[in-house]
């Protein structure tokens, strides 16, 4: 069903990673998924204060250290060594994930496996049989940020759009995803379906709806109808 | 006087029964309790359920626990890593049964056995197949599933410092579950780097009191600390000297 | 329905908080309740180490400081100026009722209008129409400490017995009470009633019965069956 | 740059709008945060709903609000104390309406809605007139009954120290409701005695991380502390200097 698609322009991880971080506004607290969302990190501009959360225990996580400064007690929930900025704080396990829940960080950043056009979020099992299950906090963080942000590929390795009617792998959230982050163009979702905020180089409202097999939704014209970009108000998510 | 230190690690564990619950704190290697996973190991209780985030990382630890076949059960949110081959296999030939959990159900469902909470509805799950069977609730246009507490025999923590009342200090996200697990547990047992007087902890920064806690023991300083316990770094993210690292992928 | 009543031996409230400190083992995690149970703190054998926990936030509560140095961020649940000993520890307000809540308390003394043989225990409200209620954290002590003890006189001021076979006054806590402390004698709850433990001076168990108009077992001769002193394990607590 | 700093109280409380419900800190005296309350006062939004351990104390801080009529509601647990007699008068008139909840469990509920837990079963006043009417459950032979988060618009609360990112450090017993208020209200407005310079609070001994802060205002250091905030003492519980005190109580 993918193989006579017309390819789009496809903009790079790093690039993605750009988009997503100008839309960031300073301070915001922010959790990066494992993978891809990590990038994001590197991409935040220089001398705005945007505050990171790794659901480990830490609010103001900094960088990468440098060689020979590795501290196996400071690391990320991708469990890599990472540093520590002025204003940070530690927390525990608990407090961490009420963080969450309770609808306090401002925007996650996950990858996915599929997106359906109702927001439902599903990243963490294939569903293959044999596979050995693992979910982590990404039911927490998919149910608890104020904005919650996908960063993917629009399509698999074999072609087909991760970006569906309905969701065919094992859900991590319900109707959870406020705006997609794909190679080809910016998606929110609304509840009319997805609305292409943005498409990069020739994409076009026609050919990606192609690619994804959907009705698109036009909000590439002028601003989003939620300038906000669709961040929930603490009261919503709660 | 009070006193909760343990001479070493063997005592500390020596009661823990066959077919016992026990958490471990820790996540991935930050916080794990080495030293009393090994005298648990030594001490050769089986049949045992773990709860921990996790399902061990590479051959030491709580893998090395998983490896002499003491585990039945693993309560966790995250088993599959890239370094958790010794868990993998069991899984794949049915000798270890996994309930898995939501991170932050995990946590708080330990905390909630902590604080007599009888059960709590949670936003996290819903509509996901790790919520089905579970009783489900709107609560003001939300949707919930019940959870429900978890509880332990023995709690094994690890924290940076303490005192012979059992009030504990941490260290960075070393932290993660250990506050929790101690408040969980029927006996909370923890390896320490370091046993201070008491009184030299500041009451403002105890972030575990001790009220939680049964037994101490100390293991000495890691080694990406100073006899101070302030960083000096030159470690590997397993806590090994760079230099020893070094020198073993040079022989691989 | 108590004028005819013979009064026996009564002990004064500071040779009760002696009985009372004399079975707190060192080593236990108290709680004593606003009023009269604060007097067990002076009680308590110097040297041997017993924890103070004060609900609105600190294990660990020293004395009443001396004067000129009274701190007014440092207060026991009375509101009254208390000090901090070496190797104490403040938290919040939730953090201090899960303590309680969760069974990690090993003693609680507590006041009461009236407890039952059941072990109900009625000590925050007369029911007086136009009364202001306040409850503060009573309903968490009742059931959150492995032993709950009570403190009181045995008789009310017009003569009637606190010990009663069901409460008239409004609950705190229900089956909570472990054992009750009074100025005639100690009574531990049991299955079949109330068991007197020790009577002081002249009061025998007949005359307790009298007092009290209940059914009374003998505990007196020997130990308590119940060595422990009727304490419930952390895991009956939960 | 993130500077959570409001210049004063007046500005921090003045989009209180009228029937707003706001917590307010303290457990008596302690932590209550006197600065805020007397800026709400003078702002003048009233039918509020007022979260707090107790009802007021003397004349000052939330028993001046009280006093001046702008209070319809007060949760609290413990409304009647020996200096309460604003709060006693206007209930007793029948001009304020007062919910009653045991102290631990209005602790849980404000954390649970900071949490984002639906309800939760609570063993605390089971078979009391308490837990009248609220739903009641036998979990593993153990009672409970179901309770609700309580949120509210605004938390004003009372801190020892900021920084601009509004980390929180308390003191002492005064820490009680800070940190589980200020994760329940939709805007938190903090008193702080000093403003501290970001990077000089340690990460391990935040008690509030700034996440749960919206503003922060220094009223400057208590009178029973000197300029490093070190204990000095020389006051009554009120925090009035002895010396004054005594010239009180002369004159009376």
């Amino acid at each position: 069903m993918s193989a006579q698609r017309t390819a789009g322009t496809r903009i790079s991880r790093d690039e993605l990673a750009a988009v997503i971080a100008a839309d960031i506004p300073e301070g915001s607290i922010v959790n990066l998924g494992i993978g891809a969302p990590t990038l994001v990190a590197n991409a935040l501009p220089e001398g705005l204060e945007i505050i990171l959360h790794t659901e480990n225990g830490m609010l103001g996580m900094g960088p990468a250290p440098e060689p020979g400064r590795i501290d196996p007690d400071l690391i990320n929930a991708g469990k890599q060594a990472v540093t520590e900025l002025p204003g940070a704080a530690y927390f525990h396990h608990a407090d961490s994930f009420a963080m969450m829940r309770g609808g306090h960080l401002d925007v996650c950043v996950l990858g996915a496996f599929q997106v359906s056009e109702h927001g439902d979020l599903a990243n963490w099992s294939t569903g293959a049989p044999g596979a050995i299950p693992a979910v982590g906090g990404a039911m927490d963080l998919a149910i608890g940020a104020k904005s919650v942000y996908v960063m993917t590929d629009l399509l698999t390795k074999t072609g087909e759009s991760k970006l569906v009617a309905s969701c065919s792998y094992p859900l991590t959230g319900v109707g959870c995803v406020t705006r997609v982050y794909t190679d080809h163009a910016v998606f929110d979702v609304t509840p009319d379906g997805f609305a292409v905020r943005q498409a990069f180089g020739d994409n076009t409202i026609d050919s990606l709806a192609e690619l994804t097999g959907l009705a698109l939704v036009d909000a590439t014209q002028g601003s989003s109808p939620d300038a906000s970009g669709g961040a929930r108000t603490k009261e919503e998510v709660r | 006087m009070i006193d909760k230190t343990t001479p070493d690690a063997a005592a500390a564990v020596a009661d823990i029964p066959d077919g016992a619950t026990v958490m471990i704190g820790g996540f991935g290697r930050a916080g794990q309790p080495v030293e009393l996973i090994d005298a648990l190991i030594a001490h050769g209780a089986a049949d045992l359920t773990i709860v921990n985030n996790n399902a061990g990382n590479g051959d030491t630890g709580l893998a090395a626990l998983l490896a002499a076949g003491r585990v039945r059960k693993i309560v966790c949110s995250f088993p599959r890593q890239s370094d958790s081959w010794v868990f993998d296999g069991l899984y794949r030939d049915g000798r270890i049964e996994l309930e898995l959990v939501p991170q932050g159900n995990l946590a708080e469902r330990i905390r909630a056995a902590g604080a007599g909470i009888g059960a709590f509805f949670s936003p996290t799950g819903v509509g996901t197949e790790l919520a089905e069977g579970k009783e489900a609730r709107t609560i003001e246009g939300r949707d919930y599933v019940l959870e429900y507490p978890i509880r332990a025999d023995f709690a094994l923590i690890a924290a940076r410092a303490a005192d012979r009342w059992g009030n504990l200090v941490y260290r960075e996200t070393a932290r993660n579950f250990g506050p929790i697990m101690a408040s969980a547990a029927t006996t909370t047992i923890v390896q320490v780097d370091e046993l201070v007087p008491l009184g030299s902890l500041d009451p403002e920064t105890v972030v575990t009191p001790g009220i939680f806690v049964d037994r101490v023991v100390p293991v000495g300083i890691r080694s990406w600390l100073d006899a101070d316990g302030a960083f000096v770094g030159g470690v590997d993210l397993e806590g090994r000297p760079l230099a020893a690292a070094t020198a073993e992928e040079a022989a691989a």
